[in-house]
């Protein structure tokens, strides 16, 4: 079960603004996205920047009940993965994987697993595969090729790289420069990149520059308040899709 | 602390656009441009790689030392080090102008020459009780053309709420850093420039270590430095950790970082998210802290005085591939006189704190063993450090 | 003045002897023993030869612009290069302790850490009024580990009775010369030292030019030096001076020396027959002179005082091999400013007299012509020269 | 008219003690030396250390007077010279070059030539000439080999090394050394010695060394008070000549 290559994917936070309204986002994007990203609610997102985490703050639920207001995921977007912090889950790895699986999902990404639990990463495969999930691994630009490349050895669904130190927020970075030295250390593994994508020319520069997928989220949540707005802006944004 | 937009956005508007980048580059080698090149070969780089004959003698059971002098550069410390490329980007992003903050005055007067040298201002906020005490140092930068203000300043409305609420405020490097951003937001053409900490910042000064892994003929059994914020201490061992975690060599050489008793993060402290800066300003990192409200007792080692180190270094250390040691003013000092009297070069207060580790490690490691370290600073504008020794 | 026995017979008595061998020695080259070439080595030679480039672009019509460095020795400046062999001389003769002068402190300086590293004793005799205004050298010769008396000291009888006659007599090079052979006649094991003006110092100090001669990759159209009693500027010259007028090159190079205006022997002083001590102890010399008794005013540049200028460069300026120029002590420390902010480096304000002659020169020279000075030390002991021009 | 080799040379102040002694003095000492000095009495003996400079305050008479109460020096020494300081006799070199030849010198010494009047070498050597003498000339270990050199091209009678910085003062200088070297450099010239000399060892030593004559002065006016005193140290000196 992988991802097309290339691929759109988008990131929503569960029952953000509302159960009704996700649950209406989730219908209307069917097709428009290769793979959805949903994000555990939280209190403290700490690697989020303000749009992502207004998201958090306004959901209507918290935790991995937001995320169990549907059962399977799988009918809005072809692959559909769960996001959260595992800061929130150390002592309950399996909950999440259980539920992950519950609502159809393929794996759970935790982006602070390798910088702030790198003592879990073995149990964290472990747990995902017990669950008949894949692992899926987030890394910074920062991550040392070596771990990059024993991470890729897991045969993860993805790894994703953020591409800035915070979503939605852009800094002077030579974001192509970071994805092709990635590219060149993970090999064959499949590569999502995201943060801060708000554009068809940064989509397709960055699949120009060696990722097989790109995520938007920040640039979406943002224009929610008008769906219709909001997704003709993703069918923009998958005009720069090759 | 921090109530406006996000911190990372701010840096957008404060730091110069290709350090942002290199901190988040993936790169495992960031080239140096021909112009910074150029001028590090200017003002002595690369600097000499000496064998400390004297101190050997001294201890005088076969142990061999090796330091690298970085009080050879203008300024008498490695700061030059970074100071140049960091100018050198603000200037490529347009800036007429540099602020920064300094304690002591290593950093501004650093600052100082790099800006003359690139042709654009140095605007330097020192905290008060040190641009009252460090005459030199103000007056050198001075000399440099550079603009020093004592922090609090009037220039700042940080400045002029600290003095609001406290009419004798001795300033603080905090306090000073958010004087020197707000010096910056204020006008056109103006970048904030940091002097340790930052990866970059660790980066620029493994130019260090790069010269001393080629002229350093033998492996090291032990390689230490001093950690202020962790810039000396990474410029020099990075580059051998690097080739010793890549398996390429250097597979018995110890790491030793040497704090001050004045701020033990690295023995002492926590590991976990941090400001950078007191005032809360900039984005935080994971680092061992004593906290950034921490207020050290006062040191001659003022570059030793900060409250966290360089993220990379503290997760070096937790994963224990460096080791620690934390010495008193005092221990310090007396191994820096010794040196002195050994090697003919007086150390700077921050260096003297690894002579000293240098020193007990010697004594105790067998004949043929092989330490380097790095000289990171020459003593010669801190005479009241060695008044007080001299007065013992 | 001196009415005891034969002044010539003194020297015997109180300077290391190989010293008066190196006076009078007819070789023309002199070997430089291990131990010394080793110090050497371990402090830093060969000192580097660098391009000025932001000087020339300053100056901008394409002369080109080297100097020597010497400040980067310990102390920061050229002292050192006499101080060690002299020191190490001493110890030879077996001397516990050598004795010398010194006004503002870089001779002492120099002396103090050339005694530690060879592990004998230093006592120097520091005029009473630098005694009290530089304190960071007095600080710094003593964390070497020497005696540092003020002159008039109560420790020999020309202190003593220069007090007895003036309560508050400031001191003089003179008295504390005075002073330093006299303690050296009181004991045993004792040995006086002299920093400049005698032919071994001047020898000792072409250290410097044998390796600019090696160094610079042209020949160089003028070479620039500053004047106090001579020994930075023989170092420098002397190897180029020897090899073109013995017709091996150099034959379209000028040598300037340059002097303060506060004693300006070389433009205005008598050649003839003078002491190189106000005192009168040593044996007279002749050169260009102000004579003995000169009181020359108040000036930064306290190492350009001097009254006289060496027996063979006073030669050389009569025969016209030499040129001179003096400068005020403001002409000069704009010009170190100058150099300061295009190079990164303070001088010392004694080589900035030799940088405003090498600016001046260079203005008026063709495009393509090669200067090349000697940048005898760095200003980071000198703040209060620098204090006064940025207040200005 | 050149002088033997290897010499012994014996200089004097011209009536020191006194007119009598001094020329009972030349009397004795025939024999023993092979050439003399004598010194013209003057009030500055600026390169005299305190012997010779209380034989100089010392003596009868002053200047060229003392010289000529003989008439004829070459009784007592094989060759005898005149010394004086030119700086004495900048406007009547030929005075003093007329009264060598009237009593019978081969030539003039004057020490400070070289050194306080380079400009009159030329003029000496001439004045020397016309009156029938050889010049000769005084050098210090620090002379420069290229002057040496081209004194010695003007084929003088000798060159004199003052071996110290000034007659009858020791100091620790390498004599021997500075012999050698000077004597690389001038070739087949007369290479006289002195200053200090006082023991046949040194007299042996120095002649090994290079040096063609060696002089001694203050060691035998110290002995003057006892004039066999002084003879038999002469015929000890001697003993060092090979």
């Amino acid at each position: 079960m992988g991802i097309s290559r290339p691929a759109l994917g988008l990131y929503l936070t569960a029952t953000y603004p509302s159960t009704k309204r996700f649950l209406e986002t989730l219908d209307k994007i069917s097709g428009l996205v290769d793979f959805l990203e949903i994000g555990i609610p939280t209190r403290n997102p700490k690697y989020d920047g303000p749009v992502i985490r207004m998201a958090h703050q306004g959901a209507e639920l918290m935790g991995l009940n937001a995320v169990k207001v549907t059962d399977d995921y799988s009918k809005y977007g072809k692959v559909p993965v769960l996001m959260g912090y595992i800061s929130d889950y150390v002592n309950s790895l399996n909950d999440v994987a259980k539920t992950a699986s519950d609502v159809g999902a393929a794996t759970v990404l935790f982006p602070d697993l390798i910088f702030d639990y790198p003592e879990l990463i073995g149990r964290y495969i472990e747990v995902m595969r017990s669950n008949g999930l894949a692992p899926s691994f987030f890394i910074s630009s920062k991550t040392p090729y070596r771990l990059i490349r024993s991470l890729s050895e897991q045969e993860p669904l993805f790894i994703y790289l953020g591409l800035y130190a915070a979503t939605g927020i852009k800094l002077p970075i030579y974001i192509e420069q970071n994805v092709v030295t990635i590219r060149g250390v993970l090999g064959d593994a499949f590569l999502i990149v995201g943060f801060a994508v708000n554009s068809p020319d940064m989509v397709r520069s960055l699949i120009k520059a060696g990722a097989d997928g790109v995520v938007v989220g920040s640039a979406f949540i943002q224009r929610m308040s008008d769906l219709n707005d909001a997704l003709s802006f993703l069918k923009w944004l998958r005009g720069g899709l090759p | 602390p921090y109530e406006g937009e996000s911190r990372i956005a701010l840096l957008n508007r404060i730091m110069p656009s290709e350090l942002l980048h290199q901190e988040f580059t993936s790169l495992m080698y960031v080239p140096i441009p021909d112009e910074v090149r150029e001028i590090y070969m200017r003002l002595g780089r690369p600097t000499p790689l000496r064998r400390a004959r004297g101190l050997e003698k001294l201890i005088g059971n076969g142990v061999k030392i090796y330091y690298k002098f970085e009080g050879a550069l203008p300024g008498g410390s490695h700061k030059l080090n970074t100071a140049v490329p960091q100018v050198y980007y603000a200037s490529k992003d347009g800036a007429k102008e540099v602020a920064t903050e300094t304690g002591a005055g290593q950093w501004g007067l650093a600052v100082s020459i790099a800006a003359a040298l690139i042709g654009i201002k140095a605007v330097v906020f020192m905290t008060k009780s040190s641009y009252l005490s460090k005459r030199q140092r103000v007056m050198f930068m001075r000399t440099y053309g550079a603009m020093v203000y004592p922090s609090p300043s009037e220039v700042t409305k940080y400045g002029v709420e600290a003095v609001k609420a406290n009419p004798n405020h001795p300033g603080s490097l905090g306090l000073a850093i958010s004087e020197a951003i707000d010096y910056v937001l204020q006008g056109e053409g103006r970048r904030y420039i940091p002097g340790s900490v930052l990866e970059f910042v660790l980066m620029h000064q493994t130019v260090i270590g790069q010269e001393a892994i080629n002229q350093i003929p033998e492996e090291p059994d032990l390689v230490v430095g001093c950690v202020g914020g962790g810039s000396n201490f990474a410029g020099l061992t990075y580059p051998f950790i690097g080739a010793k975690l890549r398996g390429e060599g250097f597979e018995k050489t110890r790491f030793l970082a040497v704090e001050s008793k004045a701020a033990p993060k690295l023995t002492q402290g926590r590991y976990e998210y941090d400001f950078p800066d007191s005032g809360g300003l900039l984005p935080m990192i994971r680092m061992l802290t004593l906290g950034h409200n921490y207020v050290p007792p006062p040191s001659h080692a003022a570059g030793l005085r900060y409250h966290g180190a360089a993220p990379s270094l503290s997760l070096l250390v937790k994963e224990g591939v460096v080791e620690t040691r934390a010495y008193t003013q005092e221990e310090a000092l007396e191994a820096g006189v010794l040196f002195a009297r050994s090697e003919g070069i007086i150390p700077a207060p921050e260096s003297s704190h690894a002579i000293r580790a240098v020193i007990d490690e010697a004594r105790r490691m067998p004949k043929g063993s092989v330490i380097l370290f790095n000289l990171s600073g020459h003593g010669l504008l801190d005479p009241d450090a060695y008044e007080k020794v001299n007065a013992s």
